[in-house]
C-alpha cells in the first residue's frame, strides 16, 4: 500500500514533466498544424543553458533566465526558419524540424562536448521532503511537481480568462477571421513557439539535475513526447494533460510490478506450452512488465490510432 | 413506370441539434435531367453529399437503380454507376490534362489495382481519354498540369473526369458558380453535350442554366423540397415564389 | 602559414588523427568531386608504408563518442609514449593509430574494416559494444580465410561479451579486457567475503550483455555463497529508460545489501544516481561507473557507494613508470583519463610481439607470438594471453568511488576509484569452450 | 523563383499559376507534372556506369562503399514509392528492410535450404518477408495517411525496433544474426567469396529493383498512388478506395524494402538492431528529401550523397554529422525539390536553349559562394580544434595547410576568405537571378 503511494507520487513527477513538454508541443500543433520534433532539442537547450548559467550565478538565475533564452531561440526558429518552410506544406515543415533536431544535437555536442554536464540539484532543495517506509521522496521533487502544477493553472488561466488568450484560442480555429479581425496572426505564431519552446526549457532546466544532462537527452524523450500528444488528442490541452499522467503511472507501476507473461497468459487460459526453452516464442513468454514498461506508452498510441485516431480529448482526425 | 435511377425516400440529416434535410423523398427517372435548386443554405449540397456517401444519413434511404446504397464507401456508389463533381474544384492539380481524364477512366476500363499493366501502352486508356480531352474541348491543353488551367478550363477538366468513367447517374454541384456569361454558355452546351442519354442530377444557382437544362425541377428549402416539376410548374408555384421572394426581401434588410 | 605537406606531418611521431585526414582532405579539393575523392581516400596508403599502422574502429561521433574518443587519445599515446619515443620497432618502424569513426554501428564498422585492410592496415583495434566487435570478429575470420594475403588481427580491448573467446573463437581475436564472466567471477570472490551481505540485487540492461552479467551472478553466488538471497532479478529497456525512480523503489523495499549492475554510459548514471537519491544505502557494484563524466557526474553522493570491478587500478598506482605515464597523459589531455589502462598493455604486448616475431606484416607470426605471452605491465601484475581462447588473464581489481587517497582522479572532479580488494590473475583456469583452428 | 516542382500537398492550382512564368505551352514543363517522365537512354547509360565503375575503382573498399550506396538505394527508392509517390510519411521504415534482412540471415543459416539455392535469389525472400510484414502492419496504419499513418509507422517502428533486443530467437539480440553467403549453391561457378562477385550481384538487384519500382508508378495502381496522394477524395468518387490504393503501395514498398534488407545481408552477412531502430529509419527519411521526393530519381541522387557524406567525409572530420544537419536542414529552407528538384530547375532553361548564358553568373556566384562557404567550414573545424584538441596540440592542418590553430593569423585569414567569398556572391547574386529570369524566359534576345 505504502508502495503504491510512492508510486503514485514518482508517476505524477514524470507525468507532469512529460506535461510541461506536451503541452507547449500539442499548442504549437493545433497553431500551425506541424508536430515539432525538435521539441524535445528545446528541452535539452533548456537544462544546458540553465547549467551554463548555473556555473555562473546559481540554479535560481539558470531556472530564470534560461527557458527565457530559449523561448527567443525558438521564436527565432519560427521566424526565420519555419515560416519559410510553412509554404511548401507540411510534410516539408515536418522533415525541417526532424533536421533541426538533428542539428541542435550536434550544436550541443561541438559547443559543451559529449559527456555528461554535472549539472545537480541545487543544495537549497537536496535533501529528503519525507520518508514513507523507506522510501525518501526528495524535496526537489515535490519542487518540480509545484512548478508543473504552477505552470499548468497559469497557461490555463491565460488561454481560458485573458484576451491574448481568447485571441489564440480563437486563431487556432480560424487565422483567417482572426487576421481580418486586425490582428497579427504571424506574431500570435511567433509567440505561441516561443512560449512552447520556452516550457521545454522549463522543463529541462528542472529535468537536467535529475535525468542527466548530456547530448542523448532530447532522444531519449524525443518520440515519447508525440505519443503523449497523440494519445491525448492533437491540440487539446486536457488531452495532454491526461495523457501525460497515464504515460506518468503506467510506465512506474509496470516497472515497479514484476508482471509476468507467463502469469498473464495462464490468467487468461493460455497454458505453458511444455518445453518452453526450446520454443521459438520463449522470449515472449518470459517477457516482465519492467522489461518493457517504457514501449507500453507506443502500444498505447497505437492501438488508440487504430480505435479513435482522434485520440483520448482530440477533436479532428489528422 | 421502369425502376427510378436514383430514389431518396425519407431521407433526414442533422448535425447535433440542427436538422438540415428534414425528410426528402425525391425519384429521378432515368435518362431524366433533374436540377435541385433553392436559397442558400437550404442544404443543397448536404443532400449531394448524403448521396455520395460523404455524409451518413441520420435516417432515410437512397436507392439507385433500386438498391440500397446505405453503408456503402464513395468509391463503391461510384463502381455502381454513380459520378459526381464537387462544389469547389476538386481535380488532380499536379498532374496533367490528361492524366487526370485518364485516372478517371482507369477503374471503368477494369484495371481495378492491377499493377501489371503499364497505362502508357494502353491504346483504350489514351484514346479514351483523348475523346474525352475532345469532348471538353482541352486537347490542346492535354500536357499542362491542371492546375495551371483557367478556372473555367478547370471546371470543364472536372465535369470531364465526372463522366470519364461512363457513369450513367451524372450528379454536379453547381457547374456553373463563379463564372461570367460567355462561360457560363459554354458550360452549359458542355453539360447538354456530355450528358446525352444520362441521367443528371444537378445544384445551380444560375436560373438561366437550370430552365434551359431541365426536364425537371425541385425546390430545396430549409431541409425540405416544396416543390417538384417541370419548369413551367414550378415557376408558377406559390410558395417556389414565396420561398425565393422572402429571401430576397430578407436579403434586403 | 608555416609548413606545408610531408615535413611537418611526419615531426609528429604517432599519426595525428587530423594530421592525417588533412592530407586526404587535401587530396579530395585538388582533385574535386566526390566520385574521385573516393577512390583517392580509399586508395591513400602508399605514403606511410613504413609505418605500424592500428586501425581504431570506434565511435568518434553520436552518443558514444566521448568513450570512443577518450580511447582514441589513450591509444594515441600510448603508441608515442611506449613505442615511437623509444625508436619505434623492427630498428625505427613507427607505430602509427589511424582513426576510423564507426557511429558504433556493426555496417559501418564493416565498411571501414574494409578500407583499413585496403590501406594495408593489419591490426584492428576496436572496444566498444560487444555487437559490434561480434560484427568485426567474424568479418575479420571470413576475411582472413577468403583473402590470405592481406589477414589481420583483431585487437579487442574492451567487448567484454563471453562468447568471443567461447564458442566465437577465433584465432585472430585477442582479448586485452577481463570479459564478463571472469569480472563476475572477481566480483563475487569479494562479496562473499563480505559477511554483511546478505541480499542481493541485480539489475542490468535488457540485452545480451546484461543478461551474461545476470546469469554469472546468478551462478557464482550459488556457488560462492549459497546464503545469500538474490532478492531482485531484472532488466530494463537499453537507453530508453528516462527516470529510474521506480527501480530505485524496488531495490529500497526489497531490503537489499547490495546492488550488481552492467550498466553503461547514461543507463548506469542514471540508476546509480536515482538508487542513491532515493535512500539507497549498500554498496552498488558496477562494471562501468567511472570516467566519461560518470565519476564527474556520481561526485559526492557516490562517495563510499558506487565500487567497481575493473582490471589496471590507478589507486594506488603501482609503479614509478605508471606514474610518469599517467602524468604526461594527464599534461597532454588535462580533460581525460586514463580510465582503461588496458590500452597500454594491448601497446606494449603487440610491440613485444612483433618485436619477437621480427616482422609486423605476417600477421599469422605476431598472433603465434602473442599467444601465451607473459606481459608484465606497468599497472601492476602480469598480463597472461592463454593460447586456448586468447583471452587475457590478469588481476581483477574492485575499487570504491571516493576523493580520498587518490594518485589521480578522474574527469578533474577529485573523484575516483581506489582499489579495495585485488583478485590476482582471476578466473586462470576458468574453462572454456573455445576450439581454436590454427592456420 | 521562376519554376516549382510537383508538390503533394498543393491544395488547389492557384499556387502554381503564380509560380510558373515560364510560358506554358513549352514541353519542358510537362516534367513537372507530377509525373516522372523518363526516358531509356538515362537507363541505359546507369547500366554502362555501373557495370564499368570497378575498372575505375579497384579497391574493395570503393565497391564496399558502392554496394552500401546500391543497398540504399534501393531502400529509398522503396521509401519515395510511400512518401513520393503515395504522400505517407513513415517514421519506422526501417522495420520492413531489416526484417527481410532477418529473414535472409535464417535462410543462409539454414544450411540444407540454403545450399540448395543459389545466392542471387535470396533477396527474393527478404523481399517477400518485408511485403509479408507490411501486409500486417498497412492492414491499420494505411486507413489514413498523414498524421494518423506517420504516428502508427513511429509506433510500429519503436515496437519492433524494442523487440529486437528482448526476442533473441529471430532478432539475435545485441549480436544479430550472422551467417556465411559462400555456403550457398554456386551461381555458375561463382562462389561469391570475393567483394566484386557481390557487387555485381548487388547491381544487378539494384537495376532490377529499380526498373520494377520505375514500371510500378507506370501501371494503374501507381498512377492511383499518385491521386489518392493529391486528393484522396476524388479518388474515390473515381472507384477507388484510397485505403486499398495506399495498402498496395505500402506492401510494394514493403516488398523492395525487404529486397533492400536482403542485399544487405548477403553484404555484410550480419544483420542487428541497427537495421530497424529509429535512426535507420530517420536516416531513409533524410536520404530520401535531401534526393527530392518529387523524381523518381532523386532517392538516387541522395542515397549517393548522404553515403559518400557519411563513409567518405566521416573519414576527414568528425564533424561530419554536423555538416550533413546542416545541407540538411539548408534543402528543406532553400530547396524543398531536394537536390533532383535543383536538377531539374534548369530543364526549361535547357530546352529553350539558354543554359549555357547560365554558366559565367553561377561561376561568378556559386564560385566565391562555395570558397566563402569553406572558409565558413574551416571556421568550424578551427573552433572545435581550438576548445577540443589536446593541450600541446595546437597544429591542425585543413586544406593542405597545417598551422597553429592558437595563432591569430590563420583566424584572419580564415575569417577574411569567408567574408570576402560570401560578400562576392552577395553582390553578384541579383545579375545571377536576372541572367536565371532571362534564360527561363521564351523568346526574347537569346
Amino acid at each position: 500500500m505504502d508502495l503504491i503511494l510512492v508510486n503514485l507520487i514518482d508517476g505524477l513527477v514524470t507525468g507532469l514533466l512529460l506535461f510541461m513538454l506536451s503541452a507547449g508541443l500539442t499548442l504549437i500543433f493545433s497553431m500551425m498544424g506541424v508536430l515539432n520534433f525538435a521539441h524535445a532539442s528545446f528541452y535539452m537547450l533548456g537544462a544546458y543553458f540553465a547549467y551554463q548559467i548555473s556555473l555562473a550565478l546559481g540554479f535560481w538565475m539558470g531556472l530564470l533566465i534560461a527557458p527565457i533564452v530559449v523561448g527567443v531561440l525558438g521564436a527565432g526558429v519560427e521566424r526565420y526558419g519555419l515560416r519559410r518552410v510553412h509554404q511548401y506544406g507540411h510534410v516539408p515543415e515536418l522533415i525541417f524540424t526532424f533536421g533541426l533536431a538533428l542539428l541542435i544535437e550536434e550544436m550541443v555536442q561541438f559547443i559543451w562536448g559529449k559527456n555528461q554536464m554535472a549539472y545537480s540539484v541545487p543544495e537549497v532543495l537536496n535533501f529528503t521532503a519525507f520518508a514513507i517506509s523507506g522510501n525518501s521522496i526528495p524535496a526537489y521533487k515535490i519542487f518540480m511537481i509545484f512548478i508543473s502544477v504552477a505552470i499548468f493553472i497559469g497557461l490555463l488561466y491565460i488561454l481560458t480568462k485573458t484576451r491574448v488568450g481568447m485571441i489564440i484560442q480563437a486563431a487556432l480555429s480560424y487565422p483567417r477571421t482572426v487576421e481580418a479581425l486586425g490582428h497579427n496572426v504571424p506574431l500570435i505564431f511567433m509567440g505561441v513557439f516561443g512560449v512552447g519552446t520556452a516550457l521545454a526549457g522549463l522543463a529541462g532546466v528542472i529535468a537536467g539535475p535529475v535525468l542527466g544532462t548530456f547530448p542523448g537527452m532530447a532522444f531519449v524523450l524525443g518520440s515519447i513526447v508525440f505519443v503523449t500528444i497523440v494519445i491525448g488528442g492533437l491540440g487539446s490541452l486536457w488531452g495532454a494533460l491526461v495523457a501525460s499522467l497515464l504515460i506518468g503511472w503506467i510506465t512506474t507501476f509496470a516497472k515497479s510490478y514484476n508482471i509476468e507473461m507467463e502469469d498473464v497468459l495462464n490468467a487468461i487460459g493460455i497454458s505453458t506450452p511444455e518445453n518452453l526453452s526450446d520454443s521459438v516464442f520463449r522470449d515472449f513468454w518470459s517477457l516482465t512488465s519492467p522489461q518493457i514498461a517504457d514501449i507500453l506508452p507506443y502500444i498505447l498510441m497505437v492501438l488508440i490510432l487504430i480505435f479513435r485516431p482522434a485520440g483520448l480529448f482530440g477533436k479532428r482526425q489528422s | 413506370m421502369s425502376t427510378p435511377a436514383l430514389e431518396l425516400i425519407g431521407l433526414k440529416k442533422s448535425f447535433g441539434k440542427a436538422e438540415i434535410i428534414r425528410g426528402i423523398d425525391l425519384s429521378i427517372g432515368k435518362a431524366e435531367r433533374h436540377a435541385i435548386i433553392g436559397p442558400n443554405g437550404a442544404g443543397k449540397s448536404t443532400l449531394f453529399n448524403l448521396i455520395t456517401a460523404r455524409f451518413a444519413p441520420t435516417a432515410g434511404t437512397v436507392k439507385l437503380h433500386g438498391e440500397n446504397l446505405a453503408g456503402l464507401e464513395p468509391f463503391q456508389i461510384n463502381r455502381k454507376g454513380l459520378s459526381r463533381s464537387f462544389q469547389i474544384t476538386n481535380i488532380f492539380p499536379a498532374m496533367t490534362v490528361f492524366e487526370n481524364v485518364r485516372c478517371a477512366l482507369l477503374w471503368s476500363q477494369g484495371y481495378k489495382y492491377s499493377f501489371w499493366h503499364l497505362v502508357n501502352s494502353k491504346r483504350d486508356l489514351t484514346e479514351g481519354a483523348e475523346a474525352i480531352l475532345d469532348q471538353i474541348n482541352l486537347l490542346e491543353r492535354r500536357n499542362l498540369p491542371a492546375g495551371t488551367l483557367s478556372y473555367a478550363e478547370q471546371r470543364a477538366l472536372e465535369i470531364g473526369i465526372t463522366i470519364a468513367g461512363g457513369a450513367d447517374v451524372i450528379m454536379l454541384d453547381e457547374p456553373t458558380a463563379g463564372m461570367s456569361n460567355t462561360e457560363t454558355d459554354y458550360i452549359t452546351d458542355l453539360i447538354l453535350k456530355v450528358t446525352a442519354g444520362k441521367t443528371l442530377i444537378m445544384v445551380e444557382h444560375d436560373m438561366g442554366v437550370v430552365f434551359g437544362l431541365a426536364d425537371r425541377i425541385s425546390v430545396l428549402v430549409y431541409g425540405e423540397i416544396i416543390a417538384t416539376g417541370k419548369p413551367a410548374d414550378v415557376r408558377a408555384d406559390a410558395r417556389v415564389q414565396e420561398a425565393y421572394l422572402g429571401a430576397a426581401l430578407e436579403a434586403e434588410h | 602559414m608555416q609548413g606545408f605537406g610531408q615535413g611537418l606531418a611526419f615531426k609528429k611521431i604517432a599519426s595525428k588523427r587530423r594530421a592525417v585526414l588533412g592530407r586526404i582532405k587535401m587530396k579530395n579539393i585538388t582533385k574535386l568531386g566526390a566520385v574521385s575523392a573516393l577512390s583517392l581516400v580509399l586508395g591513400a596508403s602508399a605514403a606511410f608504408a613504413e609505418n605500424i599502422k592500428i586501425a581504431f574502429i570506434d565511435p568518434l561521433s553520436g552518443p558514444f563518442a566521448s568513450t570512443g574518443t577518450n580511447g582514441l587519445h589513450q591509444f594515441e599515446f600510448a603508441a608515442d609514449y611506449m613505442v615511437n619515443a623509444k625508436g619505434g620497432l623492427l630498428g625505427g618502424d613507427q607505430m602509427e593509430i589511424v582513426a576510423f569513426d564507426n557511429k558504433i554501428s556493426p555496417k559501418e564498422s564493416l565498411i571501414q574494416l574494409q578500407v583499413a585492410i585496403d590501406q594495408g592496415i593489419r591490426y584492428i583495434a576496436q572496444g566498444n559494444s560487444s555487437g559490434v566487435a561480434n560484427a568485426l570478429t567474424e568479418a575479420v575470420d571470413k576475411h582472413n580465410k577468403r583473402n590470405p594475403d592481406s589477414r589481420v588481427l583483431f585487437l579487442n580491448y574492451a567487448a567484454v561479451d563471453p562468447a568471443l573467446t567461447n564458442e566465437k573463437c577465433n584465432f585472430w581475436h585477442f582479448r586485452f579486457d577481463a570479459n564478463a564472466d571472469i569480472k563476475m567471477d572477481a566480483l563475487t570472490d569479494v562479496i562473499a567475503q563480505d559477511e554483511g551481505i546478505k541480499k542481493v540485487y541485480l539489475i542490468g540492461q535488457d540485452y545480451s550483455f546484461g543478461k551474461a552479467v545476470a546469469a554469472a551472478a546468478n551462478k557464482m553466488l550459488g556457488e560462492k555463497r549459497p546464503d545469500i538471497e538474490i532478492v531482485g532479478d531484472e532488466l530494463h529497456p537499453i537507453g530508453k529508460v528516462k527516470d529510474f525512480t521506480p527501480y530505485a523503489r524496488k531495490i529500497v523495499s526489497s531490503g537489499a545489501d547490495a546492488v550488481i549492475t552492467g550498466n553503461w554510459g547514461a543507463d548506469m548514471l542514471g540508476l546509480g544516481k536515482s538508487v542513491i537519491e532515493n535512500g539507497f544505502t549498500g554498496p552498488i557494484y558496477t562494471y562501468y561507473a567511472a570516467g566519461s563524466g560518470i565519476t564527474g557526474a556520481f561526485g559526492e553522493s557516490g562517495k563510499g557507494r558506487i565500487r567497481l570491478i575493473s582490471q589496471g587500478g590507478i589507486n594506488p598506482i603501482a609503479t614509478d613508470e605508471a606514474r610518469a605515464t599517467y602524468e604526461a597523459f594527464e599534461a597532454k589531455y588535462p580533460e581525460g583519463n586514463i580510465d582503461q589502462s588496458r590500452i597500454f598493455n594491448v601497446i606494449g604486448m603487440l610491440a613485444e610481439a612483433i618485436t619477437e616475431a621480427g616482422t609486423a606484416t605476417d600477421v599469422v607470426a605476431v598472433a603465434s607470438k602473442l599467444e601465451g605471452m607473459e606481459y608484465d605491465s606497468m599497472w601492476g601484475g602480469k598480463i597472461f594471453m592463454r593460447p586456448q581462447d586468447h583471452q587475457a588473464i590478469q588481476d581483477m581489481h574492485v575499487g570504491v568511488h571516493t576523493n580520498e587517497g587518490l594518485d589521480f582522479d578522474y574527469d578533474n572532479s577529485g573523484f575516483g576509484v581506489l582499489t579495495e580488494s585485488t583478485v590476482e590473475m582471476a578466473s586462470m583456469d576458468s574453462p572454456t569452450t573455445c576450439e581454436m583452428k590454427r592456420p | 523563383m521562376t519554376v516549382s516542382d510537383p508538390k503533394h500537398d498543393v491544395p488547389e492550382g492557384a499556387r502554381y499559376k503564380e509560380q510558373i512564368t515560364t510560358d506554358p505551352s513549352k514541353p519542358a514543363q510537362r516534367m513537372r507534372a507530377g509525373s516522372m517522365t523518363m526516358t531509356l537512354a538515362p537507363w541505359l547509360i546507369a547500366i554502362l556506369v555501373l557495370v564499368f565503375l570497378p575498372a575505375v575503382f579497384t579497391n574493395n573498399s570503393a565497391l564496399t562503399i558502392m554496394n552500401q550506396m546500391s543497398i540504399t538505394i534501393v531502400f529509398a527508392l522503396a521509401y519515395n514509392m510511400l512518401l513520393g509517390q503515395g504522400g505517407m510519411l513513415s517514421f519506422g521504415h526501417a522495420v520492413y528492410a531489416g526484417v527481410g534482412g532477418f529473414a535472409c540471415m535464417h535462410i543462409m543459416n539454414m544450411s540444407d535450404f540454403f545450399e540448395s539455392i543459389p545466392l542471387v535469389i535470396l533477396p527474393i525472400f527478404g523481399g517477400l518477408f518485408g511485403m509479408g510484414l507490411a501486409m500486417i502492419v498497412g492492414s491499420f496504419s494505411t486507413r489514413s495517411a498523414g498524421t494518423v499513418f506517420a504516428m502508427i509507422s513511429l509506433g510500429v517502428g519503436e515496437l519492433i525496433a524494442a523487440c529486437s533486443v528482448i526476442i533473441v530467437a529471430f532478432f539475435g539480440g545485441e549480436e544479430g544474426i550472422s551467417g556465411d553467403r559462400t555456403y550457398a549453391q554456386p551461381f555458375f561457378g561463382v562462389e561469391f567469396l570475393q567483394q566484386i562477385e557481390v557487387y555485381y550481384l548487388t547491381i544487378a538487384w539494384l537495376v532490377i529493383s529499380a526498373v520494377l519500382m520505375y514500371l510500378w508508378s507506370r501501371t494503374p495502381v501507381g498512377r492511383m498512388a499518385n491521386a489518392v496522394r493529391d486528393n484522396p477524395e476524388r479518388a474515390e468518387f473515381l472507384g477507388y478506395s484510397s485505403r486499398w490504393v495506399r495498402y498496395y503501395s505500402f506492401i510494394a514498398s514493403g516488398f523492395f524494402c525487404g529486397i533492400a534488407g536482403g542485399l544487405f545481408a548477403i553484404n555484410y552477412e550480419i544483420l542487428t538492431e541497427e537495421n530497424l531502430n529509429t535512426t535507420s529509419s530517420g536516416v531513409i527519411l533524410l536520404v530520401t528529401f535531401l534526393g527530392g521526393v518529387g523524381f523518381f530519381f532523386g532517392p538516387i541522387i541522395g542515397a549517393i550523397a548522404f553515403t559518400l557524406l557519411q563513409t567518405v567525409l566521416s573519414l576527414s572530420t568528425e564533424l561530419w554529422a554536423f555538416y550533413a544537419g546542416v545541407l540538411f536542414v539548408a534543402t528543406v529552407m532553400f530547396f524543398p525539390g531536394g537536390l533532383a528538384g535543383l536538377i531539374m530547375m534548369h530543364v526549361p532553361a535547357f530546352k529553350l536553349g539558354k543554359s549555357s548564358g547560365l554558366v559565367m553568373p553561377y561561376l561568378k556566384t556559386l564560385l566565391p559562394g562555395a570558397i566563402g562557404v569553406l572558409g565558413l567550414a574551416a571556421l568550424v573545424e578551427m573552433t572545435f580544434h581550438f576548445r577540443h584538441a589536446a593541450t600541446g596540440d595546437d597544429e591542425m592542418t585543413l586544406f593542405w595547410t597545417t598551422f597553429n590553430s592558437h595563432d591569430v593569423l590563420p583566424w584572419v585569414i580564415a575569417i577574411a576568405i569567408t567574408v570576402i567569398g560570401l560578400g562576392i556572391a552577395k553582390v553578384t547574386a541579383p545579375s545571377l537571378k536576372e541572367a536565371w529570369n532571362e534564360a527561363n524566359t521564351a523568346g526574347g534576345a537569346s
